[in-house]
């Protein structure tokens, strides 16, 4: 699904953001992205949302290599992948409705299926009141949970979120991870990148750690690295 | 498409602010070429009023047989280029010539005025070079003693007609220039008010002719609006001209149309150019 | 000040695009004022030049004694009004006719035409009142047979006059006000392209001066400088109509510092009034 | 310092956000404000800043009753307030050592003093190498510590933080809270708006919960509501 093969991030003022960055996610698995603020992670996840481009090495996702993609291809990958920002970008001039139905409506959706999905969706993220208001008339909680069901809206076949409970209590926080288990479950891959060590701690997954641009832990290389090193052939 | 429109309406209803501005500065451009177009229009009218009266007048000989006179009238006639052939007596000559110079208030023999033909010609043949040519074959007639045709005149006309043509010309291609410049800034304005919103849509997945196309049906409709609003203005102006001052024409419903589709045109164009190049930097 | 200075400076680096185009708006706009302004200020002068025409001409009855003329010049000479007085004999009168008529080119018998006199006045007296007054007192001296002035003529130039300087003054506004819209609407967008800055920097505890201030000095500067390329403009403009078409004049330079300083002002102006709404909904 | 009586605030659109809320706090004092997403936290945070103003009740900030304050005033009483929004609200046109010292320059500080103190505070925050960055060129966390760096620039009598750890690391979550503690120690009152029950929990401050817009908990009044009923004299 997502495969990194020594990438180098280099920004033009800050400098290296990532430095040889090497892993692969493959199709259906659940992954945390850790590590201190500032350690990269934003930038490997623009880098799979086609983002940005590696200054070096490879990013391949669902098998395109996203540096020379063209730039007519860059929407249709991006519609097979959920994200959440970090910084939730909302559309400002629509409301919450608007926005998860904006994500099917560049799909080619059928336009009937449309409300009943997004209402859905607005309820499993406990936002079923607050569907007719604008970003700005919400809470920074409220948007981000609008954000994680603009993401899961499309059934993408990989779910990218970037710190999606960083502005939730906890009750809300263990709702939306929940959701993400159901639909990791229903097959999409997820690559969430968190501070909320807690949640790591509590399950199983694998945990892919960065600092200052490395790749400095990975528990899928710890317990034989089978999903990295065994299966070669392309996610 | 349904889609789009949705978006289109949207937009406006969201920066009815920068909709209003996009379309009055629109207007107001069109209007500025408008009123150049009626002032070209109205000084083509008055000087082709004025080019009717280039006229040849050949002064015959004393004594040339009345019958003479009359067959090179036909003749005249015949010329491809004449429009009418009239006699014109010593006593006319007078009459006119008191009418114009105040001198000849009290002069009433005409007897020392020579009798003439008067040559018109037809619309189109009044360059300087046809003049002189007609000029040349009547002064062929034995009995026409003089032509003249007020070369310096027929000249300074054209001069008149060619220096407004080029003046009008120049100028509404520089107002046109202009209302292009401003139409593509206030939707490249448009597009940065709303690079954040755009770069969401990209990031969603929206392909470029999704995001592209309300931004090109949105300037094309408020390009129509602003032209609309132009012509109205145009017209304003030159009623309140016409019944205030001087007598003017306003354009044909054709050419007035055609206004308003090139303010469609033009915002569309300014929408295109901006948008496109926008786009690629998103 | 010096604070504010830089906000000035760090503005115009960030946003050079925005920046670029209110200053080319508020140029285009300036610039349309003074081609207007050129055409009112050439069309006055040669009015004027046509002005200095205006004469009355009174014919001598015949016989009348040379003395007697002479006194009468004396005496029109001496009207406050009355710039020259000029007799002009038959002979005089017949080779002006010859020139202007074509019937009179083989007439070289003047005895039929009467002396005259002809009358100039000052400028300043030249309206339709002042000539038909020294018209009428011309008219008591016995042996003046006829005066003639051109009522119709005269009148008519003063409509063309007055028609040409009021369209002038009219569309000078209309531009003047359209510019005033386009820079208010440029301030308007960067100030709406600002506006989640500006509402930053008053929670951060920025009064309504220290956020107002910078976009007063920017406008004044967009407007001096747009001023500056809009007299730039009409000053090439002017040059190439003089150059290739018809001898043109141009502006003072004093009205020329003027017509810059008002880009200045338009520029305050439509920044203070924009901003100073906008800031009391941020 | 603070002194909510029966504040009641309704949006336009969305309807009550506060209801009946009553509460002070006293000059020095530091206060944790908890509840879940969308209780009304934020909305509290706002009416301090006079960023909103309450539909009913009385809010008095520093003895000034904010519903009727004169434009011009508003300034004045900001400039003693240091604030950290949830969505950072840094200036987006300004390198991260502009942002800071902007809050400095209103005030009409000395200009000598301003660069020394702009990059004490970057230091401690951890950003000392980030000071030319602009915002977009700055991690989450990055960016959420500029914000908190500009909100303690120029000695704030009262500092109001909305979740100001949302999007940091453990540790870098550590540092800024002892930041607050120690400003906090030098005689700021701090109003803490946080999602972060292990730091309320492992702090002895007191707590003030929100639910649904209104007051359900004030540790405050549970140990005999000394700040908030015995001393009547304004703050
Ligand atoms: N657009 C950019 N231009 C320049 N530098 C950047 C840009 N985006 C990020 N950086 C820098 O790259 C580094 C990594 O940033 P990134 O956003 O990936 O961190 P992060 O792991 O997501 O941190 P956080 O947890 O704080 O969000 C940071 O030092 C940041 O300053
Ligand atoms: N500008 C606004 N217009 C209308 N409604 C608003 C506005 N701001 C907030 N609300 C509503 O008021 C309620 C309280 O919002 P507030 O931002 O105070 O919550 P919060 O406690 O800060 O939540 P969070 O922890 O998610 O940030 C929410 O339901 C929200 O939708
Ligand atoms: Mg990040
Ligand atoms: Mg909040």
């Amino acid at each position: 699904m997502i495969r990194f093969s020594h990438v180098v991030k280099e920004y033009p003022r800050t400098g290296l953001a990532l430095n040889d960055v090497t892993f692969r996610v493959n199709k259906g698995e659940f992954a945390f992205l850790t590590g201190p603020s500032g350690a990269g992670k934003s930038t490997i996840l623009r880098l799979v949302i086609v983002e940005e481009t590696p200054t070096a090495g490879e990013v391949r996702v669902s098998g395109s290599l996203t540096s020379g993609l063209p730039r007519a291809e860059i929407p249709r990958l991006r519609r097979r992948i959920g994200v959440v920002f970090q910084d939730f970008r909302l559309l400002e001039d629509r409301t919450a409705e608007e926005n998860v139905a904006f994500a099917l409506e560049v799909t080619g959706a059928p336009r009937e299926g449309i409300p009943a999905r997004v209402s859905r969706l607005l309820t499993q993220v406990g936002l079923a009141s607050k569907g007719t208001s604008y970003p700005k008339e919400l809470s920074g909680g409220e948007q981000q949970r609008v954000a994680i069901a603009r993401a899961l809206v499309n059934d993408p076949v990989l779910l990218v979120a970037d710190e999606p409970t960083g502005n939730l209590d906890d009750r809300a926080t263990r709702g939306v991870f929940q959701l993400l288990r159901d639909i990791n479950a229903a097959g999409t891959a997820v690559l969430m990148a968190t501070h909320n060590l807690d949640l790591v701690k509590r399950n199983t997954y694998r945990v892919i750690e960065v600092n200052r641009g490395q790749l400095v832990f990975d528990s899928a290389e710890g317990d034989g690295g089978a999903a990295t090193v065994t299966s070669s052939t392309p996610t | 498409m349904r889609l789009t429109l949705r978006e289109v309406m949207l937009g406006m209803r969201r920066s009815p602010l920068l909709s209003t501005l996009s379309v009055v500065t629109i207007a107001f451009s069109l209007f500025a070429f408008g009123l150049f177009g009626l002032l070209v229009l109205n000084v083509d009218r008055a000087l082709r009023g004025v080019e009717e009266h280039v006229e040849i007048v050949a002064f015959l000989a004393d004594g040339t047989l009345p019958e003479s006179i009359s067959a090179a009238m036909g003749d005249i006639s015949a010329f491809p280029e004449v429009a009418r052939v009239d006699q014109v007596s010593p006593e006319q000559a007078l009459a006119r010539a008191r009418a114009e110079l105040p001198e000849f208030q009290d002069v009433f023999d005409a007897s020392f005025l020579p009798p003439s033909l008067e040559i018109r010609l037809k619309e189109g043949h009044r360059d300087p070079g046809t003049v002189k040519d007609v000029t040349q074959r009547i002064q062929t007639y034995p009995f026409v003693d003089d032509v003249r045709y007020g070369e310096d005149w027929v000249k300074k006309l054209y001069d008149i007609r060619n220096i407004a043509g080029a003046a009008g010309i120049a100028l509404g291609l520089l107002f046109a220039a202009v209302a292009v410049i401003i139409i593509g800034t206030t939707i490249r304005m448009t597009v940065l008010a709303r690079s954040r919103e755009i770069s969401i849509m990209r990031l969603v997945g929206a392909t470029d002719g999704f995001v592209r196309l309300p931004f090109l049906i949105d300037g094309f409709l408020k390009g129509l609006v602003g032209g609309l609003l132009a012509l109205l203005l145009t017209w304003g102006a030159n009623w309140l001209i016409s019944h205030n001052l001087i007598q003017t024409f306003f354009f044909d419903p054709g050419i007035a149309f055609l206004g308003v589709l090139g303010g469609g045109i033009i915002g569309l164009l300014g929408s295109a150019l901006s948008v496109g190049r926008h786009l690629r930097r998103v």
